[in-house]
Protein backbone atom coordinates (compact mmCIF):
# COMPACT_ATOMS: atom_id res chain seq x y z
CA UNK A 1 0.00 0.00 0.00
CA UNK A 2 2.46 2.53 -0.84
CA UNK A 3 2.10 6.21 -3.04
CA UNK A 4 5.09 6.43 -4.25
CA UNK A 5 4.00 4.89 -7.42
CA UNK A 6 7.04 2.25 -7.81
CA UNK A 7 7.30 -1.05 -6.67
CA UNK A 8 7.96 -1.58 -3.25
CA UNK A 9 10.64 -4.45 -2.32
CA UNK A 10 8.19 -7.60 -0.64
CA UNK A 11 7.56 -6.38 3.03
CA UNK A 12 10.24 -9.17 4.31
CA UNK A 13 7.27 -10.52 6.81
CA UNK A 14 3.80 -9.07 7.31
CA UNK A 15 3.36 -6.26 9.91
CA UNK A 16 2.43 -7.90 13.74
CA UNK A 17 -1.36 -7.90 14.45
CA UNK A 18 -0.01 -5.72 17.66
CA UNK A 19 1.84 -3.09 15.52
CA UNK A 20 -1.40 -2.47 13.01
CA UNK A 21 -3.96 -2.41 16.06
CA UNK A 22 -2.11 0.52 17.80
CA UNK A 23 -2.02 2.39 14.46
CA UNK A 24 -5.18 2.37 13.75
CA UNK A 25 -5.34 3.18 17.95
CA UNK A 26 -2.91 6.46 16.37
CA UNK A 27 -5.11 6.89 13.29
CA UNK A 28 -8.95 7.44 15.03
CA UNK A 29 -7.01 9.62 17.93
CA UNK A 30 -5.40 11.99 14.14
CA UNK A 31 -8.89 11.74 13.03
CA UNK A 32 -10.85 12.88 16.46
CA UNK A 33 -8.02 15.64 16.81
CA UNK A 34 -8.70 17.28 13.19
CA UNK A 35 -12.27 16.66 13.24
CA UNK A 36 -12.42 18.81 16.49
CA UNK A 37 -10.27 21.40 15.39
CA UNK A 38 -12.17 21.85 12.04
CA UNK A 39 -15.76 21.53 13.74
CA UNK A 40 -14.88 24.25 16.26
CA UNK A 41 -13.18 26.61 13.00
CA UNK A 42 -16.89 26.07 11.28
CA UNK A 43 -19.16 26.73 14.56
CA UNK A 44 -17.42 28.22 17.12
CA UNK A 45 -17.12 31.86 16.15
CA UNK A 46 -17.45 34.27 18.39
CA UNK A 47 -14.93 34.17 21.74
CA UNK A 48 -17.09 36.79 23.87
CA UNK A 49 -19.77 36.53 25.90
CA UNK A 50 -21.21 33.11 27.17
CA UNK A 51 -18.68 30.07 27.72
CA UNK A 52 -20.97 27.31 26.95
CA UNK A 53 -22.13 26.69 23.60
CA UNK A 54 -25.25 28.07 22.64
CA UNK A 55 -28.25 25.96 20.86
CA UNK A 56 -26.81 27.41 17.19
CA UNK A 57 -23.38 25.77 18.03
CA UNK A 58 -24.52 22.22 19.71
CA UNK A 59 -26.55 21.87 16.83
CA UNK A 60 -23.90 22.98 14.03
CA UNK A 61 -21.19 20.69 15.65
CA UNK A 62 -23.55 17.41 16.01
CA UNK A 63 -24.24 17.98 12.18
CA UNK A 64 -20.73 18.83 11.40
CA UNK A 65 -19.65 15.42 13.01
CA UNK A 66 -21.88 13.30 11.24
CA UNK A 67 -21.07 15.13 7.20
CA UNK A 68 -17.06 14.76 8.83
CA UNK A 69 -17.90 11.18 9.35
CA UNK A 70 -19.61 10.72 5.98
CA UNK A 71 -16.79 12.33 4.09
CA UNK A 72 -13.97 9.90 5.96
CA UNK A 73 -16.44 7.19 4.59
CA UNK A 74 -16.50 8.24 0.70
CA UNK A 75 -12.61 9.33 0.46
CA UNK A 76 -11.85 5.97 2.11
CA UNK A 77 -13.74 4.07 -0.84
CA UNK A 78 -11.87 6.44 -3.40
CA UNK A 79 -8.76 5.80 -1.96
CA UNK A 80 -9.29 2.51 -1.81
CA UNK A 81 -10.36 2.44 -5.31
CA UNK A 82 -7.09 3.92 -6.16
CA UNK A 83 -5.02 1.43 -4.38
CA UNK A 84 -6.38 -1.23 -6.33
CA UNK A 85 -6.15 0.14 -9.59
CA UNK A 86 -2.75 0.60 -8.47
CA UNK A 87 -1.66 -2.59 -7.64
CA UNK A 88 -3.26 -3.96 -10.70
CA UNK A 89 -0.91 -1.78 -12.90
CA UNK A 90 2.20 -3.21 -10.83
CA UNK A 91 0.35 -6.63 -11.33
CA UNK A 92 1.23 -6.55 -7.30
CA UNK B 1 -3.94 -11.36 21.82
CA UNK B 2 -1.90 -12.97 24.64
CA UNK B 3 -2.46 -11.38 28.16
CA UNK B 4 1.12 -9.98 28.06
CA UNK B 5 0.27 -8.27 24.28
CA UNK B 6 -2.83 -7.43 26.24
CA UNK B 7 -1.18 -5.26 28.75
CA UNK B 8 1.11 -4.33 25.93
CA UNK B 9 -1.66 -2.51 24.14
CA UNK B 10 -3.79 -1.54 27.44
CA UNK B 11 0.02 0.32 28.12
CA UNK B 12 -0.30 1.56 25.01
CA UNK B 13 -3.92 2.92 24.82
CA UNK B 14 -3.20 4.11 27.93
CA UNK B 15 -0.14 6.24 27.13
CA UNK B 16 -1.52 7.34 23.59
CA UNK B 17 -4.54 9.08 25.79
CA UNK B 18 -1.96 10.94 28.33
CA UNK B 19 -0.17 11.97 24.29
CA UNK B 20 -3.34 13.31 23.28
CA UNK B 21 -4.10 15.54 26.35
CA UNK B 22 -1.01 17.18 26.30
CA UNK B 23 -0.85 17.33 22.62
CA UNK B 24 -4.81 19.04 22.69
CA UNK B 25 -3.35 21.18 25.76
CA UNK B 26 -1.00 22.62 23.57
CA UNK B 27 -3.35 22.48 20.42
CA UNK B 28 -5.78 24.55 22.77
CA UNK B 29 -2.99 27.64 23.73
CA UNK B 30 -2.00 27.58 20.19
CA UNK B 31 -5.23 27.71 18.51
CA UNK B 32 -7.24 30.60 21.13
CA UNK B 33 -3.58 32.29 21.28
CA UNK B 34 -3.74 33.27 17.84
CA UNK B 35 -7.39 33.98 18.23
CA UNK B 36 -7.19 35.95 20.65
CA UNK B 37 -3.89 37.96 20.91
CA UNK B 38 -4.12 41.22 19.41
CA UNK B 39 -1.31 43.72 20.10
CA UNK B 40 2.33 43.44 21.58
CA UNK B 41 2.86 46.54 23.24
CA UNK B 42 2.68 44.97 26.34
CA UNK B 43 4.52 41.65 28.25
CA UNK B 44 0.86 40.78 29.59
CA UNK B 45 -2.22 39.70 28.85
CA UNK B 46 -5.09 42.92 29.04
CA UNK B 47 -8.36 41.81 30.02
CA UNK B 48 -9.93 41.95 26.59
CA UNK B 49 -7.72 38.97 25.79
CA UNK B 50 -7.49 37.17 28.90
CA UNK B 51 -11.91 36.60 28.80
CA UNK B 52 -11.15 35.83 25.17
CA UNK B 53 -9.18 33.22 25.93
CA UNK B 54 -11.13 31.66 28.36
CA UNK B 55 -13.76 31.69 26.82
CA UNK B 56 -11.87 29.82 23.29
CA UNK B 57 -10.80 27.45 26.08
CA UNK B 58 -13.67 26.63 27.58
CA UNK B 59 -16.02 25.88 24.46
CA UNK B 60 -13.49 23.96 22.71
CA UNK B 61 -13.57 21.60 25.98
CA UNK B 62 -17.12 21.80 25.86
CA UNK B 63 -16.70 21.03 21.86
CA UNK B 64 -14.59 18.42 22.00
CA UNK B 65 -16.88 16.12 24.74
CA UNK B 66 -19.77 16.41 22.32
CA UNK B 67 -17.90 15.50 19.57
CA UNK B 68 -16.56 12.49 21.48
CA UNK B 69 -20.67 11.32 22.33
CA UNK B 70 -21.56 11.88 19.07
CA UNK B 71 -18.29 10.03 17.48
CA UNK B 72 -19.54 7.37 19.79
CA UNK B 73 -23.19 7.17 18.24
CA UNK B 74 -22.00 7.02 14.70
CA UNK B 75 -19.65 3.67 15.59
CA UNK B 76 -22.21 2.45 17.19
CA UNK B 77 -24.87 2.97 14.72
CA UNK B 78 -22.36 1.64 11.98
CA UNK B 79 -21.45 -1.36 14.05
CA UNK B 80 -25.74 -2.21 14.56
CA UNK B 81 -26.02 -1.56 10.19
CA UNK B 82 -23.08 -4.00 9.25
CA UNK B 83 -24.50 -6.55 11.99
CA UNK B 84 -28.14 -6.42 10.90
CA UNK B 85 -26.28 -6.43 7.10
CA UNK B 86 -27.83 -2.60 5.86
CA UNK B 87 -26.35 -0.39 3.84
CA UNK B 88 -27.11 3.26 4.87
CA UNK C 1 24.15 -3.00 8.32
CA UNK C 2 23.75 -6.56 9.52
CA UNK C 3 20.94 -8.96 8.18
CA UNK C 4 19.17 -8.45 11.55
CA UNK C 5 19.18 -4.23 11.51
CA UNK C 6 18.18 -4.81 7.86
CA UNK C 7 15.58 -6.78 8.77
CA UNK C 8 14.79 -4.28 11.22
CA UNK C 9 15.37 -1.29 8.85
CA UNK C 10 12.79 -2.83 6.24
CA UNK C 11 9.94 -3.10 8.94
CA UNK C 12 10.84 -0.02 10.01
CA UNK C 13 10.08 1.46 6.01
CA UNK C 14 7.03 -0.72 5.35
CA UNK C 15 5.64 0.41 9.26
CA UNK C 16 6.22 4.08 7.66
CA UNK C 17 4.73 3.74 4.69
CA UNK C 18 1.32 1.94 6.30
CA UNK C 19 1.35 5.32 8.68
CA UNK C 20 1.97 7.56 6.00
CA UNK C 21 -0.95 6.17 4.44
CA UNK C 22 -3.53 6.31 7.06
CA UNK C 23 -2.26 10.08 7.83
CA UNK C 24 -2.33 10.74 3.97
CA UNK C 25 -6.00 9.75 4.44
CA UNK C 26 -6.81 11.86 7.84
CA UNK C 27 -5.33 14.45 5.71
CA UNK C 28 -7.18 14.34 2.59
CA UNK C 29 -10.63 14.43 4.12
CA UNK C 30 -9.38 17.33 6.39
CA UNK C 31 -8.71 19.60 3.47
CA UNK C 32 -10.99 18.29 0.70
CA UNK C 33 -14.13 18.33 4.29
CA UNK C 34 -12.31 22.07 4.91
CA UNK C 35 -12.77 22.69 1.36
CA UNK C 36 -16.13 21.91 0.21
CA UNK C 37 -18.40 21.67 3.21
CA UNK C 38 -20.68 24.77 2.95
CA UNK C 39 -22.96 24.73 4.99
CA UNK C 40 -24.23 22.81 8.64
CA UNK C 41 -28.19 22.72 7.79
CA UNK C 42 -28.49 19.33 7.47
CA UNK C 43 -26.90 16.16 8.88
CA UNK C 44 -25.80 14.53 5.66
CA UNK C 45 -23.78 15.71 2.58
CA UNK C 46 -25.77 17.66 0.25
CA UNK C 47 -24.74 16.74 -4.10
CA UNK C 48 -22.43 19.77 -4.48
CA UNK C 49 -20.37 18.98 -1.70
CA UNK C 50 -20.34 15.18 -2.58
CA UNK C 51 -19.23 16.14 -5.92
CA UNK C 52 -16.88 18.76 -4.69
CA UNK C 53 -15.01 16.12 -2.20
CA UNK C 54 -14.98 13.45 -4.61
CA UNK C 55 -12.57 15.84 -7.19
CA UNK C 56 -11.19 17.27 -4.35
CA UNK C 57 -9.86 13.25 -2.92
CA UNK C 58 -9.61 11.87 -6.77
CA UNK C 59 -7.12 14.86 -8.06
CA UNK C 60 -5.05 14.88 -4.43
CA UNK C 61 -4.54 11.26 -5.19
CA UNK C 62 -3.19 11.40 -8.98
CA UNK C 63 -1.24 14.96 -8.08
CA UNK C 64 0.77 12.38 -5.11
CA UNK C 65 1.89 10.30 -7.64
CA UNK C 66 2.66 12.99 -9.64
CA UNK C 67 5.27 14.50 -6.82
CA UNK C 68 6.17 11.37 -6.28
CA UNK C 69 7.41 10.82 -9.78
CA UNK C 70 9.40 14.23 -9.78
CA UNK C 71 10.55 14.20 -6.66
CA UNK C 72 12.59 10.75 -7.84
CA UNK C 73 13.44 12.27 -11.26
CA UNK C 74 15.11 14.90 -9.54
CA UNK C 75 16.95 12.85 -6.42
CA UNK C 76 18.31 10.55 -9.44
CA UNK C 77 19.27 13.53 -11.63
CA UNK C 78 20.87 15.08 -8.21
CA UNK C 79 22.53 11.79 -7.31
CA UNK C 80 23.97 11.69 -10.95
CA UNK C 81 25.40 15.14 -10.89
CA UNK C 82 27.00 14.24 -7.89
CA UNK C 83 28.83 11.17 -9.26
CA UNK C 84 29.65 13.39 -12.22
CA UNK C 85 31.05 16.15 -9.67
CA UNK C 86 28.61 18.94 -11.21
CA UNK C 87 27.42 21.61 -9.01
CA UNK C 88 24.36 22.76 -10.75
CA UNK D 1 -6.96 11.69 31.75
CA UNK D 2 -9.28 11.43 28.74
CA UNK D 3 -11.62 13.86 26.62
CA UNK D 4 -13.40 10.63 25.39
CA UNK D 5 -16.29 11.49 27.96
CA UNK D 6 -16.97 7.81 29.04
CA UNK D 7 -15.32 5.94 31.16
CA UNK D 8 -11.85 4.25 30.72
CA UNK D 9 -10.35 0.94 31.91
CA UNK D 10 -8.38 1.11 34.59
CA UNK D 11 -5.29 1.46 33.66
CA UNK D 12 -3.05 -1.86 34.07
CA UNK D 13 -0.38 -0.48 35.87
CA UNK D 14 0.58 3.10 36.03
CA UNK D 15 2.77 5.01 33.34
CA UNK D 16 6.76 4.18 34.24
CA UNK D 17 8.20 7.31 35.46
CA UNK D 18 10.46 6.70 32.47
CA UNK D 19 7.63 7.20 29.96
CA UNK D 20 6.11 10.42 31.58
CA UNK D 21 9.82 12.00 31.57
CA UNK D 22 10.24 11.31 27.88
CA UNK D 23 6.15 12.53 27.19
CA UNK D 24 7.03 16.11 28.80
CA UNK D 25 10.17 16.42 26.84
CA UNK D 26 8.46 16.18 23.38
CA UNK D 27 5.55 18.29 24.66
CA UNK D 28 7.95 21.38 25.92
CA UNK D 29 9.42 20.75 21.93
CA UNK D 30 5.69 20.85 21.11
CA UNK D 31 5.26 23.66 22.56
CA UNK D 32 8.68 25.45 21.90
CA UNK D 33 7.65 25.12 17.95
CA UNK D 34 4.10 26.25 18.03
CA UNK D 35 5.28 29.34 19.91
CA UNK D 36 7.94 29.74 17.75
CA UNK D 37 5.90 29.78 14.60
CA UNK D 38 2.80 31.71 15.66
CA UNK D 39 5.16 34.35 17.00
CA UNK D 40 7.38 34.17 13.71
CA UNK D 41 3.74 34.69 11.90
CA UNK D 42 2.66 37.40 14.32
CA UNK D 43 5.95 40.00 14.32
CA UNK D 44 7.96 39.43 11.25
CA UNK D 45 5.87 40.43 8.64
CA UNK D 46 8.44 41.74 5.72
CA UNK D 47 10.75 39.56 3.99
CA UNK D 48 13.26 41.71 2.36
CA UNK D 49 15.53 43.79 3.27
CA UNK D 50 17.94 43.25 6.28
CA UNK D 51 17.86 39.48 7.15
CA UNK D 52 18.33 40.59 11.07
CA UNK D 53 15.60 40.58 13.00
CA UNK D 54 14.82 44.82 13.68
CA UNK D 55 14.38 46.45 17.31
CA UNK D 56 10.81 46.38 16.91
CA UNK D 57 10.73 42.56 15.76
CA UNK D 58 12.78 41.92 18.50
CA UNK D 59 10.69 43.22 21.30
CA UNK D 60 7.41 41.91 19.36
CA UNK D 61 9.18 38.76 20.03
CA UNK D 62 9.85 39.30 23.50
CA UNK D 63 6.47 40.03 24.53
CA UNK D 64 4.98 37.64 22.53
CA UNK D 65 7.33 34.84 24.32
CA UNK D 66 5.90 36.35 27.39
CA UNK D 67 2.24 36.49 26.89
CA UNK D 68 1.90 33.25 25.15
CA UNK D 69 3.32 31.70 28.79
CA UNK D 70 0.96 33.47 30.40
CA UNK D 71 -2.07 31.79 27.60
CA UNK D 72 -0.18 28.24 28.55
CA UNK D 73 -0.46 28.71 32.17
CA UNK D 74 -4.13 30.14 32.05
CA UNK D 75 -5.60 27.31 29.59
CA UNK D 76 -3.37 24.89 31.92
CA UNK D 77 -5.65 26.23 35.05
CA UNK D 78 -9.09 25.78 32.99
CA UNK D 79 -8.28 22.14 31.89
CA UNK D 80 -7.18 21.20 35.65
CA UNK D 81 -10.81 22.37 36.45
CA UNK D 82 -12.44 20.52 33.60
CA UNK D 83 -10.54 17.61 34.06
CA UNK D 84 -11.55 16.85 37.63
CA UNK D 85 -15.07 18.21 37.22
CA UNK D 86 -15.11 15.54 34.61
CA UNK D 87 -13.61 12.97 37.36
CA UNK D 88 -16.20 13.86 39.93
CA UNK D 89 -19.03 12.91 37.73
CA UNK D 90 -17.57 9.78 36.81
CA UNK D 91 -16.82 9.05 40.53
CA UNK D 92 -13.20 8.77 39.77
CA UNK E 1 23.17 20.48 16.84
CA UNK E 2 20.46 22.41 18.93
CA UNK E 3 18.43 25.52 18.34
CA UNK E 4 18.50 26.03 22.84
CA UNK E 5 21.06 28.31 22.36
CA UNK E 6 22.84 26.92 25.55
CA UNK E 7 25.39 24.33 25.39
CA UNK E 8 23.91 20.73 26.10
CA UNK E 9 26.03 17.91 28.11
CA UNK E 10 28.07 15.94 25.45
CA UNK E 11 25.61 13.18 24.35
CA UNK E 12 26.54 9.90 26.10
CA UNK E 13 27.44 7.69 22.78
CA UNK E 14 26.79 9.23 19.45
CA UNK E 15 23.52 7.93 18.12
CA UNK E 16 22.98 4.60 16.42
CA UNK E 17 23.03 4.46 12.42
CA UNK E 18 19.89 2.75 12.54
CA UNK E 19 18.36 5.81 14.66
CA UNK E 20 19.67 8.03 12.04
CA UNK E 21 18.51 5.58 8.86
CA UNK E 22 14.97 5.97 10.63
CA UNK E 23 14.97 9.70 11.10
CA UNK E 24 16.18 10.00 8.01
CA UNK E 25 12.89 8.07 6.63
CA UNK E 26 10.98 10.14 8.64
CA UNK E 27 12.34 13.64 7.31
CA UNK E 28 11.65 12.42 4.17
CA UNK E 29 8.34 11.07 4.23
CA UNK E 30 7.69 14.48 6.54
CA UNK E 31 9.01 16.63 3.59
CA UNK E 32 6.67 14.85 0.88
CA UNK E 33 3.61 15.08 2.60
CA UNK E 34 4.57 18.77 3.32
CA UNK E 35 5.39 19.76 -0.33
CA UNK E 36 2.15 17.49 -2.12
CA UNK E 37 -0.04 19.63 0.46
CA UNK E 38 1.24 22.61 -0.61
CA UNK E 39 1.64 22.34 -4.20
CA UNK E 40 -2.25 20.60 -4.56
CA UNK E 41 -2.69 24.39 -2.38
CA UNK E 42 -1.27 26.46 -5.09
CA UNK E 43 -1.41 24.40 -8.08
CA UNK E 44 -5.45 22.54 -7.61
CA UNK E 45 -8.04 25.79 -7.31
CA UNK E 46 -11.18 23.98 -9.02
CA UNK E 47 -13.01 21.35 -7.41
CA UNK E 48 -15.68 20.73 -9.64
CA UNK E 49 -15.43 19.62 -13.52
CA UNK E 50 -12.84 16.75 -14.27
CA UNK E 51 -11.63 14.74 -11.65
CA UNK E 52 -8.30 14.41 -14.02
CA UNK E 53 -5.36 16.91 -13.57
CA UNK E 54 -5.84 19.37 -16.44
CA UNK E 55 -2.66 20.39 -18.23
CA UNK E 56 -2.09 23.32 -16.42
CA UNK E 57 -2.26 21.97 -13.46
CA UNK E 58 0.30 18.99 -14.16
CA UNK E 59 2.83 21.37 -15.34
CA UNK E 60 2.27 23.72 -12.26
CA UNK E 61 3.11 20.68 -10.00
CA UNK E 62 6.26 19.64 -11.67
CA UNK E 63 7.08 23.18 -11.44
CA UNK E 64 6.57 23.23 -8.06
CA UNK E 65 8.20 20.40 -6.88
CA UNK E 66 11.29 21.38 -8.62
CA UNK E 67 11.27 25.21 -6.67
CA UNK E 68 10.73 23.35 -3.46
CA UNK E 69 13.34 21.15 -4.05
CA UNK E 70 15.48 23.84 -4.88
CA UNK E 71 14.20 25.77 -1.55
CA UNK E 72 15.17 22.86 0.13
CA UNK E 73 18.34 23.17 -0.74
CA UNK E 74 19.06 26.64 -0.01
CA UNK E 75 17.78 26.59 3.36
CA UNK E 76 19.70 23.85 4.13
CA UNK E 77 22.70 25.84 3.53
CA UNK E 78 21.84 28.38 5.53
CA UNK E 79 21.17 26.38 8.63
CA UNK E 80 24.28 24.36 7.76
CA UNK E 81 26.68 27.82 8.31
CA UNK E 82 23.87 28.67 11.62
CA UNK E 83 24.67 25.27 13.20
CA UNK E 84 28.18 25.79 12.19
CA UNK E 85 28.47 29.29 13.73
CA UNK E 86 26.60 28.33 16.56
CA UNK E 87 29.14 25.57 17.37
CA UNK E 88 31.77 28.32 16.56
CA UNK E 89 30.35 30.43 19.44
CA UNK E 90 29.96 28.14 21.97
CA UNK E 91 33.64 26.43 21.41
CA UNK E 92 32.04 23.65 19.99
CA UNK F 1 16.75 7.11 37.99
CA UNK F 2 18.80 4.61 37.42
CA UNK F 3 22.84 5.31 35.44
CA UNK F 4 21.13 2.94 32.76
CA UNK F 5 17.46 4.83 33.12
CA UNK F 6 19.48 7.92 32.84
CA UNK F 7 21.57 6.85 29.97
CA UNK F 8 18.15 6.16 28.02
CA UNK F 9 16.70 9.39 28.84
CA UNK F 10 19.98 11.04 27.69
CA UNK F 11 19.41 8.94 24.61
CA UNK F 12 15.66 9.85 24.09
CA UNK F 13 16.91 13.78 25.03
CA UNK F 14 19.35 13.97 22.06
CA UNK F 15 17.46 11.68 19.49
CA UNK F 16 14.52 14.07 20.30
CA UNK F 17 16.69 17.15 19.65
CA UNK F 18 17.72 15.85 16.41
CA UNK F 19 14.12 15.07 15.36
CA UNK F 20 13.56 18.67 16.51
CA UNK F 21 16.16 20.22 14.23
CA UNK F 22 15.18 18.02 11.12
CA UNK F 23 11.48 19.00 11.69
CA UNK F 24 12.42 22.46 12.19
CA UNK F 25 14.36 22.10 8.75
CA UNK F 26 11.48 20.86 6.95
CA UNK F 27 9.28 23.54 8.54
CA UNK F 28 10.88 26.49 7.84
CA UNK F 29 11.10 25.27 3.89
CA UNK F 30 7.20 24.44 4.15
CA UNK F 31 6.81 27.99 5.57
CA UNK F 32 9.44 29.92 3.55
CA UNK F 33 8.12 28.44 0.16
CA UNK F 34 4.51 29.40 0.84
CA UNK F 35 5.34 32.69 1.89
CA UNK F 36 8.12 33.55 -1.01
CA UNK F 37 6.57 31.70 -4.15
CA UNK F 38 4.77 33.75 -6.32
CA UNK F 39 4.61 31.94 -9.66
CA UNK F 40 5.06 28.59 -11.19
CA UNK F 41 5.76 29.87 -15.03
CA UNK F 42 9.63 28.45 -14.32
CA UNK F 43 11.11 25.22 -12.45
CA UNK F 44 13.75 27.96 -11.09
CA UNK F 45 13.42 29.95 -8.11
CA UNK F 46 13.90 33.78 -9.39
CA UNK F 47 15.78 36.37 -8.23
CA UNK F 48 13.34 37.44 -5.80
CA UNK F 49 11.86 34.00 -4.13
CA UNK F 50 15.51 33.37 -3.82
CA UNK F 51 16.12 36.70 -1.65
CA UNK F 52 13.04 36.27 0.01
CA UNK F 53 13.80 32.61 1.12
CA UNK F 54 16.69 33.83 2.17
CA UNK F 55 15.73 36.43 4.49
CA UNK F 56 12.77 34.29 5.98
CA UNK F 57 15.01 31.12 6.98
CA UNK F 58 17.65 33.86 8.42
CA UNK F 59 15.05 35.37 10.65
CA UNK F 60 13.34 32.66 11.76
CA UNK F 61 16.54 30.64 12.75
CA UNK F 62 17.34 34.39 14.72
CA UNK F 63 14.20 34.61 15.97
CA UNK F 64 14.27 30.64 17.27
CA UNK F 65 17.31 31.46 19.26
CA UNK F 66 15.59 35.04 20.83
CA UNK F 67 12.22 32.09 21.05
CA UNK F 68 14.70 29.85 23.25
CA UNK F 69 16.07 32.71 25.97
CA UNK F 70 13.38 34.27 26.60
CA UNK F 71 11.52 30.86 27.30
CA UNK F 72 14.68 30.05 30.09
CA UNK F 73 14.07 33.56 31.13
CA UNK F 74 10.73 32.90 32.22
CA UNK F 75 11.57 28.97 33.24
CA UNK F 76 14.00 30.40 35.59
CA UNK F 77 11.81 32.71 37.14
CA UNK F 78 9.00 30.78 37.70
CA UNK F 79 11.41 28.22 39.38
CA UNK F 80 12.70 31.55 41.55
CA UNK F 81 9.06 32.54 42.42
CA UNK F 82 7.89 29.13 43.32
CA UNK F 83 10.79 28.82 45.54
CA UNK F 84 9.93 31.88 46.98
CA UNK F 85 6.28 30.86 47.08
CA UNK F 86 5.07 33.50 45.10
CA UNK F 87 2.23 33.47 43.42
CA UNK F 88 2.90 36.34 40.08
Amino acid sequence: MSWFGNSEPEPPSGPSPMDLAKQEVDMYSDLFTKMSGLCFKKCVVKMHGESDLNVGEMSCVDRCVSKYMEAQEKVGVILKRAEESLAAQQGG
Amino acid sequence: MTPVQQQDFLQHLESQQRKDSLAMYNNLVFRCFDECSKSFRSKRLDDGETKCINVCAEKFIKLTSRVALRFQDIQQQKAKDEAAGVQR
